[in-house]
C-alpha cells in the first residue's frame, strides 16, 4: 500500500498534523498570550506567522488550532463511522426486518439536508464545546457510510466463504467480526478519513457561522475571529491564510490516501505509470 | 456599486436624497410597519414615520425633553402625570393628531399584553381634553418618565389602527406623525418620501433611502461615496477612513451612556466577597482591551458613567480616573479577605474556586476575554476559564445566574438608568431568570438610594443621590467597567453637511434614535447649495 | 417492474416526508425554550424592562403554548401545513413565514441552481477527459490540483475572492443581489445588475464544487474505460471521440447523475455559507437569520422547504435514472 | 493464401519489478476461411495474444517484439487512424462475455447502426437499422429484438448478437475470445453450428480461443496449444487428437473423460500451471512433465515442424518423432 | 438398496420476485446413499444450485420435505451441518482471502471436536490436509488462499468440510472453475472419499462426460423439474427424455465423427435449439414441450408423471408413459 505515492504523501501530511495536534501545544507558545505591543504584525523573525489583531501569535494559534480541529474531525469521524458500522453491517448481514428498519433509517438520514439540520440542532444546543460539535457532526454524517457498508456486507454475507464458515458452525458474532468486518476495513478506514475531512470542514463552517464555542481554538474559530475583525478586507492575510491552508492540506491528504488505497484495492482504477505509457508508444513507433 | 452607478449617484440626480445603509438588518427588509407588535425585526427607520411623545436629550445628561408632547406635570407624589400635547401635529393622511390617538396608543399595551413590548409601568390612560391626557402609575415614577420617549411606544392613528386585526396586519402603508411616508418598498431598498406638512419643519431632502449591506461592504461603499450615512463600528476608522478625507469622511463616537463591564455574580462564592471583586477589578488591563479594539482612550472610569454624557453628574474625585493594573493592591485585597491563590484557584478555608468568565461569542468577545484572563493569570496567578456562548445561550446563562464572571453591557439613559439594575426589586434566586439584576446584587443601601431617585424629579437631589450610588459602585464593585460603549456613526459628507459632532451636539446623529434622527436630518444642508 | 420500483421509491419518499414533517414538528418542541419566551427575552433586552407574565401568555396565544397537548399541537400543525401555512415569523410578526420564503426562494434558485449545473457540467467534462487520458500530463496536473481545490473550505475561498475581486480590484459588488436603485423587473439594466452581483458568488461556488465532480467522474471513467464494451467500441473502429462520449462517458456518468440530482435537491439549502459571505438574499441566509434570532417558525418553515425539495429532487432523480439506465427497469 | 501471419509475437506486462511475459515468441499462420483454434489453460496468454493481435492492448501490456502481418501490412507499426480503417471491415472481434461487451445503455440495434454508419458514411439511418435486423436474423434472432437493450436478451442471444455484430462489416478475420464459456452446452452447440454455417457462407477466417480442447476438436481446422505464454504445439485438429506429440497436449487430451467409449481411470496433469511472474527456466512445462529429462529445465525448446504438425519439445530434437 | 442418508421428497422452491414468483425448483425428489455418487446435470438456470442449497438448508423448501436418515429435518442448522456439507463452485470465493489455511481448518476442528491443545489441533489439521493430498503439509498450512492454485484451494475447501466428519457432501460444480488439466485429480479425490469414507455424494455439473466419469446415478433437470434419472450408463447410452438426448448430443465429444458437422442433432435442428423457458411463468404441462420436436397435445397441458423402468431408470415424459 505504501508503494502508492498518493498514500505516502497523504499519510505523511496526516501524520505531521497528527503529531502537531498531540505534541504541538506542549512545545509551542501560548496561543492566547497577547502582546499589545505587537498587534496585527506581518510575519517576522519574532512571530514567524505574524500576529493577530489581539497581539496573539498566529503560529501558536495554528498549532493549537490543529488540536482543536483534528479533535473534532477525529471524534466526529469516529462517531460517524461507529454508527455507520453499527447500522450498516447488521442491516446487510441479517437482512429481512432488521434490514428494512435500518435501511429506512439510513435512507432517511441520507435525504435529510445535513448542514441545515446540523445548524438547527447546534443552534439549539447552545455554546457547544468540541465534543458536542463532534457528536452532532458524527450523528448526522453516518448515513452515506452506512449505505456503503450495508451494500458491502449484504454482498459479503452471501459470499461463499461466509456461507461455508456458517456451515462449519461459526456463530453470527464470529461471522460478523471475523469473516465480514475484516473485509470492510478498507471501506471503514476510507470512511473514517472521509469523515475526518468532513468533520474538520464542518467544524470550520460551524465556527464560521459562530455556532461553536469560540473559547476553544480551532482553525475554524481562527478564521471566524479573523473574519469578525475584517482581517480579510484589511489585508491581514497571515491571520486567515494558515488555518485555511491547513484545512485544505488535511483534506487533500485524506483524499490522497483514499484515492491511493482505492487504486491499490481496485485494480481497475490503477493507471499505468507514465513510463509504461511512453514505453508502449516507443515500441509501437519503433 | 454596479456599472450603472450606486444608489446615491442616481439618487442625487433625481433630487435631494440621502442614503442610509443598514448593517444589522440582514440582506432584505420586510414590509412590516406594525410598530407596536411583538416583532423584533420590523421595517427599518420606523421612527421617521411614528414618533413618541418625548425624547431623551443625551447631550444634557439624559434628561427627558418634549416631542409630540408639549409639556407635562407630575402630581400625587409622582403617581399621576398630565401630558399636554402639541396641537399643530397632523397625521400623514391629513387627520389631526389628538388625545384620542394618544389614549389609544398608550392604552394598547395595557389592553393587549402581547403588544406590551416597551415595558410600560403605568396602569391607565385617560383623555382630559382634545390635547391633554392623564396617565396613572401604581408607584412614583419620576425616574421612568423616559418610557414615553421609547421609540417602541410611538403614537399611532386610532382612526386607522382601531379597525385592524393587529395580529395579522402588517400595516404596509403606515400613516404616522413623522416627517416621512413610505414611498417605494423593495426588499433591498426602501425609499421614504419627505412630507411637506411635517409639524417639525421642512426637511432639506425629498427622499430618504435605506439599503441593507454588510459591515465589510459598508466600508467600501462609504469610501466610494455610495452612501451618506450609516451606524457601524469601524475599528481603526480614523486611519482607514477619516484620514483619507478628513473634511468629508466623518467617523463619530457618541457615548451611549454605558460601558462594557465585568459583572460579578454576587450571589455566589467567591464573588460574594468584596475583596475578591476588588482584587479582580484592580487587575483588568483596560488599556490592552481598548488598544486591541482600536479605540484608544475609551477606557471606562470606575463608576461606569461616561464623562461625555454625565460630566455634570460625576463625582469630581472619579473624573478622569482609569484604574491601571495594580497587582500589589489586588494581592493586598485578597490577603485582607483571607484569600490565597493556589495552583490557579482562589482558596479560602480549604475551599477552592476556579472561576470562569461568560461572554457572548457572537460579539467576538473571546479574544478580549483572553486578555482579561491573561492579565489575571499574570498578575494574580489566577486561572480563569473562558466560557463563550452564542447570544441566546449567553443571555440564558446570564439571566439564570449561571456564571461566575460575565462580560456584560451596562448602561442607560440617565444615572438612574445606568444603576437601576442594582435594585433588589429585580432580584431573583439563581436558576430563576432575572431581567435586570443578573449579578444578583442585593444591598439595602443601594435599594434606598434608588427608591429615593424614583420619587423625585429634582435635579440637584438626583445628582446627590447619583454620587452616593457612584461611591457604592466604586467601593463595593458589583460590577467593574472596562470600556465605554458608543453609538458609532459613519458619515460621508460629500453631499450633506451640517452634521453634529461629538464635541458639540444637541442630538445624536444615529439612525434609530427616534426624534434625534429627525433633528439631525432637519439640520442638514446640501453641500454647495 | 419499473413501476414497482418507482412505487417503492415513492412510498419511501412519502414516509421520509412524513418523518421530516414529524421531525420538523418535534425538533423545536424537544429543545429548550420556545418562540414566545425567545420573543419575551428579546423584548426585555431591547426595552430593559421586565415584561409582565400576561405578555408571555398572550404571545403564546399567537405562537402556541409549548406545554399544550402534543397530539393537539400536531393536529393543528398539520392543519396549518395542509393550507400551505408555515406559520408566522416571530421576529417579523405578523408576517407569514411563507411570504418571506417566497421572497428569498428565487434568488437561491437562480444562484445555486445555475452554479450547480455549471459546476457539474465543467467537472464532468474535465473528469471525462482526465479519466480518458488517465496518466497523461493533463491528468497528472489537473487531478492533484483539483484534489487540493476540493479540500479548501468553501467560505475561505469566498472570503479571498471577495477580498481580491470585490475589495482590492473592485470588479464586483461586495454584497446584495442587485443594485438597489434599479426598479425590479425585466429590464436589461436590472438583469445586468443581477448578473454583476451574482458573478462572484457563482464563480466561487463553481470553483469549489467542480472539483468533486471532476474527481468522481475521472475515477468512474478510468473504471469504465476498462470495460469490455469500451474495448469493443475501439475494436469497432469508431472515432476516439465517439468512443469517449457515447461509450465511456455516457456510462461513467450514471453514478454521477445520482449525485447531481442530490446536489440539485440541495440547491435550496445548499448555499448557506455563500449567501452568508456575500449577504445574498436567499433561503440560506434566511435560515441563518432565523437561527440567530431564534425564529422557530421560520426555522421550521425553511427547513421543511429544504427537506421537501431534497426529497422531490431525489424522486425526480429516481425517475430520470429509470429512464437513463435501461438496466434499472429490469432489475426492479 | 494466408490472411494473417504472426511472427515472433512477444508481449510483456510491465508491472512490478519484472515484466510478465504473457506471450512469448508466438508465430503462426492463418489461411483464408480457416478456423484456427487456440486452446490453453487459464493464464496461458490466450487473451493477451488476442488483444495483441487486434492491437487492442492497453498499458501495461507492451508488444516488445514480433510482426503481425495482415495481408502483408504489419499491424504493429500502423498509426491509430490507419488501423481504424482496417478495424471491423477487415478485422472483427467477439469477446468472452457478451454481457460486458455490449454497451448496457444502448439498444442492441443502435450498436450495429453505430458501427455500420461509421464505416459506411453513405448509409442512411433507416437502412442501417434494416441491416441490423438482417444481421440478427442471420444468427436466428428475430427482427423485433433489434430495439431491445442487452440485458433484455438471454445470455445465448447476447452472445449470438455479438457474433452478428462482428460480421456487420464483412470482415475477413473474426477473432473470438472464449465466446461460448458463459453459455451452456446446448447453446454452445447452436452457436458453433451457426459459426460454421456463416463461415461457409461468408468465408471469413476465425481465430477461436478457448480452454476447452474437446470443443476445438469438433470445431477447428487447426489447433494451437498454448502453455505459459507459448505455443507448444500446433497442427490440424485430427492429427492433434489422434497423435498429440507434446506431453502437455497429450495430458490435456486425456483430461477429458469420454462421453461414450469405455471409462478408465484418468489422471489429468498433476501440478499446476506456471506463474508467469516467476516462470520456470527452460521448457515451461517441465515441472509437470512426466517425460522430462536432463536439460528440460535449462533449454528452451523451439517450435519445430514434424509432418503436418509443429511442436516445441525436446523429445523431438530435430523435428523427428523420437517416441 | 440401503436406506438413503439424505433425501429430498417432492421439494419445490419458489422465490418471490416483485409481484411474481420464480419457480426455481418444482417437485424434486432425490435420494443420496452412503458410498454412492449421484450426479445432477442440467443446463444453466435449471435449478441445480437451488436444489443443492435446499439440501444444505440455506433456505426452507416452499413445498416438500428434506429427510436426514429418514427423519424430516427441522430445528438447528448447526447440528445438521455435522452431517451435511456443501462444496461451492468457486474455490476462491469459498475461502476467506484474509485467513490462512490453518485458520480455516482449526476453526472447523474446534467447532466440532473438543480439541484444546495446540498439538492435538495441529495433528488434526495435518491429518485433514493429508486426506486431501496436500502434502507436504508444512508447505501449505500457513499459506493464504491467493498463494494457492485453484485445485489446491478446492482441496482446502474439501478438507474443511471433512473436518466436520459429514456423512453427505454436496458438490455444486466443484470443478467447473478449475483448470482442465487438474479437474480429474479433484474428481479422483472425490471418488476416493466416497470409497474410503463411505460418504454420500451429490455431484452437480453441466458436464455430462465428467458426470459419467465420477457418478453411479445421473439425474437430469430441466427448467426446475427433474426429467430423467437412473444408472449412468443406461441414461447416457439410451436417453429416454428428448431433453436428455439433446443435452448429450450437444456435449462436445472428440470421438464424434468430425465429418459429421451437420445441421442436425438427432431430432433437433442444430441451428435452432431454442432456449430454456422463463421460470417466472413456466410452460404448462411438460416444461420442455415448446422445444420438443415430438411434443404431443397432452404435453402442453399435463405434467408428465414419473415412469419407472425396470432397470432403475425413470423419466417424466408422456412418450414413455404412453409406451
Ligand atoms: N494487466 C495485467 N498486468 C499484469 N499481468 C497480467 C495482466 N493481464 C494479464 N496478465 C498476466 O498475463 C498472463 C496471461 O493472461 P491472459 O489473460 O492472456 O490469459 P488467458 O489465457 O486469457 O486466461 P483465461 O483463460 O483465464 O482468460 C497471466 O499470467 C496474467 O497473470
Ligand atoms: N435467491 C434467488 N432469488 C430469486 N431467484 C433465484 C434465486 N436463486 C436462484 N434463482 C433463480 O432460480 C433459477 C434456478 O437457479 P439455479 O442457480 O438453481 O440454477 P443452476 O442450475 O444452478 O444454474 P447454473 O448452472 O447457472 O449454476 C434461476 O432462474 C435463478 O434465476
Ligand atoms: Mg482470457
Ligand atoms: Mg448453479
Ligand atoms: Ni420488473
Amino acid at each position: 500500500m505504501l508503494r502508492s505515492w498518493k498514500v505516502r504523501i497523504g499519510l505523511s501530511i496526516l501524520g505531521f498534523f497528527g503529531l502537531l495536534a498531540v505534541f504541538g501545544p506542549l512545545v509551542g507558545q501560548d496561543p492566547r498570550a497577547n502582546d499589545i505591543s505587537a498587534i496585527s504584525q506581518p510575519p517576522s523573525a519574532h512571530h514567524l506567522f505574524g500576529t493577530t489583531q489581539f497581539g496573539q501569535d498566529v503560529l501558536a494559534q495554528t498549532i493549537s488550532g490543529a488540536r482543536g480541529s483534528m479533535l473534532v474531525g477525529v471524534l466526529a469521524a469516529a462517531i460517524g463511522t461507529l454508527i455507520a458500522v453499527l447500522v450498516g453491517v447488521p442491516a446487510g448481514y441479517f437482512g429481512g426486518a432488521v434490514d428494512n428498519g435500518l435501511n429506512f433509517l439510513t435512507n432517511l438520514f441520507l435525504v435529510m439536508p445535513v448542514l441545515p439540520l446540523i445548524l438547527i440542532v447546534a443552534g439549539y444546543v447552545q455554546g457547544t464545546g468540541p465534543f458536542v460539535i463532534a457528536l452532532i457532526i458524527g450523528l448526522f454524517g453516518w448515513s452515506g457510510g452506512a449505505r456503503t457498508l450495508r451494500a458491502q456486507s449484504l454482498s459479503l454475507s452471501s459470499r461463499d466463504f461466509v456461507l461455508a464458515m456458517r456451515m462449519v458452525g461459526e456463530p453470527h458474532r464470529r461471522l460478523i467480526f471475523f469473516e465480514i468486518l475484516p473485509h470492510l476495513t478498507g471501506w471503514i478506514s476510507a470512511m473514517f478519513l472521509h469523515g475526518m475531512i468532513g468533520g474538520v470542514m464542518a467544524e470550520a463552517g460551524l465556527a464560521f457561522l459562530g455556532i461553536t464555542d469560540s473559547g476553544s481554538i480551532s482553525w475554524g474559530t481562527m478564521i471566524q475571529a479573523a473574519q469578525q475583525q475584517s482581517a480579510v478586507l484589511r489585508g491581514l492575510w497571515w491571520w486567515f491564510v494558515p488555518p485555511g491552508l491547513c484545512i485544505a492540506l488535511i483534506g487533500t491528504a485524506a483524499t490522497l490516501v483514499n484515492f491511493g488505497v482505492d487504486e491499490v484495492s481496485n485494480p481497475k482504477l490503477r493507471v499505468a505509470r507514465r513510463s509504461v505509457v511512453v514505453r508502449t508508444r516507443k515500441v509501437v513507433e519503433a | 456599486s454596479g456599472p450603472t452607478g450606486g444608489p446615491a449617484a442616481t439618487g442625487s440626480a433625481g433630487g435631494a436624497s440621502i442614503v442610509y445603509a443598514k448593517t444589522d438588518g440582514g440582506t432584505t427588509f420586510v414590509r412590516n410597519y406594525n410598530v407596536l407588535g411583538p416583532a423584533t425585526d420590523k421595517a427599518p427607520n420606523m421612527e421617521l414615520v411614528y414618533e413618541p411623545l418625548m425624547r431623551v436629550d443625551y447631550g444634557a445628561g439624559g434628561v427627558v425633553k418634549p416631542w409630540l408632547a408639549e409639556s407635562w406635570a407630575f402630581a400625587a407624589q409622582g403617581k399621576q402625570l398630565t401630558i399636554k400635547l402639541r396641537t399643530d401635529v397632523k397625521w400623514s393622511d391629513g387627520q389631526k393628531f389628538t388625545a384620542d390617538d394618544v389614549v389609544y396608543s398608550l392604552g394598547l399595551p395595557i389592553e393587549k399584553p402581547d403588544f406590551s413590548i416597551a415595558g410600560v409601568t403605568y396602569k391607565s390612560v385617560t383623555k382630559v381634553d382634545d390635547s391633554t391626557v392623564k396617565v396613572v402609575f401604581p408607584e412614583p415614577s419620576y425616574a421612568t418618565l423616559n418610557q414615553f420617549a421609547n421609540i417602541l411606544l410611538p403614537m399611532v392613528p386610532k382612526h386607522i389602527w382601531a379597525s385592524q386585526n393587529l395580529n395579522t396586519w402588517t400595516n404596509p402603508d403606515p400613516v404616522g406623525t413623522g416627517p416621512f411616508t413610505v414611498g417605494e418598498f423593495k426588499p433591498q431598498q426602501i425609499t421614504l418620501k419627505a412630507r411637506s406638512d411635517y409639524w417639525g419643519g421642512k426637511l432639506p431632502m425629498t427622499t430618504y433611502k435605506i439599503i441593507p449591506t454588510s459591515a465589510d461592504a459598508l466600508k467600501a461603499q462609504l469610501l466610494k461615496g455610495d452612501i451618506d450615512w450609516a451606524s457601524a463600528s469601524w475599528p481603526n476608522g480614523e486611519k482607514e477612513y477619516v484620514a483619507k478625507d478628513p473634511d468629508k469622511h466623518l467617523y463619530q463616537l457618541y457615548s451611549n451612556g454605558g460601558a462594557m463591564s465585568v459583572l460579578f455574580n454576587t450571589a455566589k462564592a467567591p464573588f460574594n466577597d468584596v475583596h475578591v471583586r476588588r482584587a479582580l477589578a484592580l487587575t483588568i488591563d483596560r488599556t490592552a482591551v481598548v488598544t486591541t479594539l482600536q479605540r484608544p482612550g475609551t477606557e471606562a472610569g470606575p463608576t461606569g458613567l461616561s464623562e461625555q454624557l454625565f460630566g455634570d453628574w460625576l463625582d469630581p474625585s472619579y473624573k478622569g480616573k482609569v484604574q491601571k493594573v495594580d497587582a500589589t493592591g489586588a494581592k493586598a485585597e485578597l490577603a485582607k479577605g483571607g484569600w490565597t491563590i493556589d495552583n490557579g484557584a482562589l482558596v479560602k478555608d480549604g475551599k477552592r474556586y476556579q472561576p470562569s468568565i461568560l461572554f457572548n461569542a457572537d460579539w467576538g468577545w473571546g479574544n478580549y476575554a483572553d486578555i482579561l484572563i491573561n492579565t489575571w493569570k499574570q498578575s494574580l496567578g489566577l486561572q480563569v476559564k473562558g466560557a463563550g456562548q452564542p447570544s441566546a445561550g449567553y443571555y440564558d446563562k446570564q439571566n439564570l445566574g449561571q456564571f461566575d464572571l460575565a462580560a456584560a453591557s451596562t448602561g442607560g439613559a440617565s444615572v438612574y438608568g445606568v444603576y437601576r439594575f442594582l435594585s433588589s426589586q429585580f432580584l431573583t434566586p439563581i436558576g430563576k431568570s432575572a431581567t435586570l439584576d443578573q449579578g444578583r446584587w442585593n444591598d439595602p443601601e443601594t435599594d434606598k438610594i434608588i427608591r429615593s431617585m424614583e420619587r423625585t424629579d429634582n435635579v440637584d437631589e438626583l445628582k446627590t443621590l447619583g454620587k452616593q450610588l457612584q461611591k457604592i459602585v466604586v467601593d463595593e464593585v458589583p460590577f467593574s467597567p472596562i470600556y465605554n460603549n458608543f453609538y458609532f456613526i459613519d458619515i460621508n459628507a460629500t453631499r450633506w453637511t451640517g452634521w453634529p459632532t461629538p464635541e458639540k451636539f444637541d442630538s445624536i446623529p444615529f439612525a434609530g434614535m427616534g426624534p434625534d434622527t429627525i433633528r439631525t436630518l432637519l439640520s442638514l444642508q446640501r453641500r454647495g447649495n | 417492474m419499473r413501476w414497482a420500483f418507482l412505487a417503492r421509491r415513492l412510498g419511501f419518499y412519502l414516509a421520509a416526508a412524513a418523518a421530516a414533517i414529524g421531525l420538523n414538528f418535534l425538533l423545536p418542541r424537544l429543545m429548550p425554550g420556545d418562540p414566545s419566551s425567545a420573543i419575551v427575552e428579546e423584548l426585555e433586552r431591547v426595552s430593559g424592562q421586565q415584561v409582565p407574565a400576561e405578555t408571555l401568555m398572550s404571545i403564546r396565544a399567537i405562537f402556541g403554548n409549548p406545554h399544550a397537548n402534543l397530539a393537539q399541537q400536531f393536529a393543528d400543525y398539520l392543519r396549518q401545513l395542509s393550507h400551505g401555512d408555515l406559520g408566522v415569523s416571530v421576529v417579523n410578526f405578523p408576517v407569514p413565514v411563507a411570504d418571506l420564503v417566497w421572497q428569498a426562494l428565487p434568488w437561491t434558485l437562480l444562484l445555486v441552481g445555475t452554479t450547480t449545473i455549471t459546476a457539474f457540467a465543467i467537472g464532468t467534462l474535465l473528469g471525462v477527459v482526465a479519466g480518458w487520458k488517465a496518466g497523461s500530463r493533463f491528468d497528472a496536473i489537473l487531478t492533484p490540483f483539483t484534489t487540493f481545490l476540493s479540500s479548501v473550505p468553501y467560505f475561505w475561498v469566498a472570503l479571498l475572492a471577495l477580498w481580491i475581486f470585490g475589495f482590492v480590484l473592485g470588479w464586483t459588488p461586495l454584497s446584495g443581489g442587485y443594485d438597489a436603485d434599479l426598479p425590479q423587473g425585466f429590464s436589461l439594466a436590472y438583469a445586468v445588475s443581477v448578473l454583476h452581483h451574482g458573478v462572484l458568488p457563482a464563480a466561487t461556488i463553481v470553483f469549489s464544487a467542480f472539483g468533486g465532480w471532476l474527481l468522481g467522474m475521472r475515477n468512474m471513467t478510468v473504471t469504465t474505460v476498462r470495460e469490455d464494451y469500451v474495448l469493443l467500441a475501439q475494436a469497432k473502429g469508431l472515432s476516439p471521440k465517439r468512443v469517449m462520449f457515447r461509450y465511456a462517458a455516457r456510462n461513467a456518468m450514471l453514478p454521477s447523475f445520482t449525485g447531481f440530482a442530490m446536489a440539485l435537491g440541495g440547491v435550496v439549502g445548499g448555499a448557506l455559507l455563500t449567501e452568508i459571505v456575500f449577504s445574498y438574499p436567499g433561503i440560506g441566509y434566511l435560515l441563518y437569520e432565523s437561527l440567530q434570532k431564534r425564529d422557530y417558525p421560520m426555522m421550521q418553515g425553511v427547513f421543511l422547504l429544504i427537506t421537501l425539495t431534497v426529497l422531490l429532487a431525489n424522486l425526480v432523480a429516481d425517475l430520470a435514472y429509470v429512464l437513463l439506465d435501461p438496466r434499472i427497469r429490469a432489475r426492479g | 493464401m494466408s490472411v494473417l501471419t504472426v511472427e515472433g509475437l512477444t508481449v510483456d506486462y510491465v508491472t512490478g519489478d519484472r515484466p510478465v511475459r504473457a506471450c512469448d515468441d508466438v508465430s503462426f499462420e492463418l489461411h483464408r476461411g480457416e478456423i484456427l483454434g487456440v486452446a490453453g489453460e487459464s493464464g496461458s496468454g490466450k487473451s493477451t495474444l488476442i488483444t495483441a493481435l487486434t492491437r487492442l492492448q492497453r498499458p501495461p501490456a507492451v508488444t516488445t517484439a514480433g510482426r503481425i502481418e495482415f495481408h502483408g501490412t504489419d499491424l504493429v507499426g500502423l498509426r491509430p487512424d490507419e488501423l481504424r480503417k482496417l478495424r471491423w471491415t477487415s478485422l472483427a472481434i467477439v469477446l468472452q462475455s457478451a454481457m460486458d461487451a455490449l454497451n448496457p445503455v444502448m439498444r442492441v440495434g443502435a450498436q450495429f447502426v453505430d458501427v455500420l454508419r461509421s464505416h459506411d458514411k453513405s448509409l442512411n439511418r433507416k437502412d442501417a437499422w434494416a441491416r441490423a435486423e438482417e444481421l440478427l436474423g442471420m444468427v436466428g434472432i428475430s427482427a423485433d429484438r433489434v430495439r431491445a437493450y442487452p440485458h433484455e436478451l438471454s445470455g445465448g442471444m447476447r452472445q449470438r448478437a455479438s457474433i452478428a455484430l462482428a460480421l456487420a462489416c464483412g470482415p475477413e478475420l473474426v477473432v473470438m475470445d472464449e465466446p461460448t464459456t458463459a453459455v451452456d452446452v446446448v447453446m454452445q452447440r447452436q452457436i458453433l453450428a451457426q459459426v460454421l454455417r456463416l463461415r461457409r457462407e461468408l468465408g471469413f477466417a476465425v481465430v477461436f480461443v478457448t480452454h476447452d480442447l474437446s470443443l476445438l476438436l469438433e470445431l477447428a481446422d487447426r489447433i494451437a496449444i498454448m502453455y505459459g505464454g507459448r505455443i507448444v504445439e500446433i497442427g490440424t485438429a485430427e492429427s492433434l487428437y489422434a497423435k498429440p506429440r507434446h506431453p502437455y497436449t497429450r495430458g490435456l487430451r486425456d483430461s477429458f473423460p469420454p462421453l461414450r467409449s469405455e471409462l478408465r481411470k484418468l489422471t489429468g496433469i498433476p501440478g499446476s500451471p506456471p506463474d508467469l511472474r516467476n516462470p520456470p527456466a527452460g521448457c515451461p512445462f517441465h515441472p509437470r512433465c512426466a517425460d522430462r529429462f536432463d536439460g528440460c529445465d535449462e533449454q528452451r525448446p523451439e517450435l519445430l515442424t514434424i509432418e503436418d504438425h509443429a511442436v516445441a519439445c525436446r523429445l523431438y530434437p530435430s523435428g523427428e518423432d523420437r517416441v | 438398496m440401503s436406506q438413503p442418508v439424505l433425501e429430498a421428497r417432492g421439494v419445490s422452491k419458489h422465490f418471490p420476485a416483485g409481484r411474481s414468483t420464480v419457480r426455481a425448483v418444482d417437485d424434486a425428489t432425490l435420494a443420496l446413499q452412503p458410498g454412492r455418487i449421484v450426479a445432477l446435470v442440467g443446463e444453466s438456470g435449471s435449478g441445480k444450485t437451488t436444489l443443492a442449497r435446499l439440501l444444505a438448508r440455506f433456505y426452507p423448501p416452499t413445498e416438500g420435505e428434506i429427510r436426514l436418515r429418514g427423519e424430516v429435518v427441522k430445528g438447528k442448522q448447526r447440528a445438521y451441518y455435522r452431517d451435511v456439507q456443501l462444496i461451492f463452485q468457486d474455490p476462491f470465493g469459498s475461502l476467506n482471502p484474509l485467513h490462512r489455511v490453518r485458520y480455516n481448518l482449526e476453526r472447523a476442528v474446534k467447532l466440532h471436536h473438543d480439541v484444546r491443545s495446540r498439538a492435538e489441533l495441529h495433528e488434526k489439521v495435518t491429518e485433514l490436509l493429508e486426506r486431501v493430498s496436500l502434502t507436504p503439509v508444512e508447505q501449505y498450512v500457513d499459506k493464504f488462499p491467493h498463494e494457492l492454485s485453484g485445485g489446491q484451494r478446492q482441496r482446502v475447501v474439501i478438507a474443511r468440510a471433512l473436518a466436520v466428519e459429514p456423512k453427505v457432501l454436496l458438490g455444486d460444480e466443484p470443478i467447473s472453475m478449475l483448470d482442465v488439466s487438474i479437474r480429474l485429480e479433484m474428481l479422483n479425490l472425490l471418488d476416493r472419499l466416497r470409497t474410503e469414507d463411505g460418504l454420500a455424494l451429490l455431484y452437480i455439473t453441466h458436464d455430462i462426460a465428467s458426470a459419467r466419469y465420477l457418478c453411479d446415478d445421473i439425474v437430469v433437470m430441466y427448467a426446475g423439474r427433474m426429467v430423467e434419472g437412473g444408472p449412468k450408463e443406461a441414461v447416457i447410452a439410451d436417453p429416454l427424455h428428448p431433453y436428455t438426448q439433446l443435452l448429450i448430443d450437444s456435449s462436445p465429444d472428440p470421438e464424434r465423427d468430425r465429418t459429421d458437422r451437420t445441421d442436425r442433432l438427432g431430432l433437433f435442428d442444430a441451428e435452432d435449439l431454442g432456449e430454456p423457458p422463463s421460470l417466472i411463468d413456466p410452460p404448462a404441462g411438460c416444461r420442455f414441450h415448446p422445444r420438443c420436436p415430438v411434443a404431443m397435445d397432452i404435453c402442453r397441458t399435463d405434467v408428465p408423471p414419473r415412469t419407472e423402468l425396470p432397470d432403475g431408470r425413470w423419466t417424466h415424459c408422456w412418450l414413455q408413459e404412453k409406451k
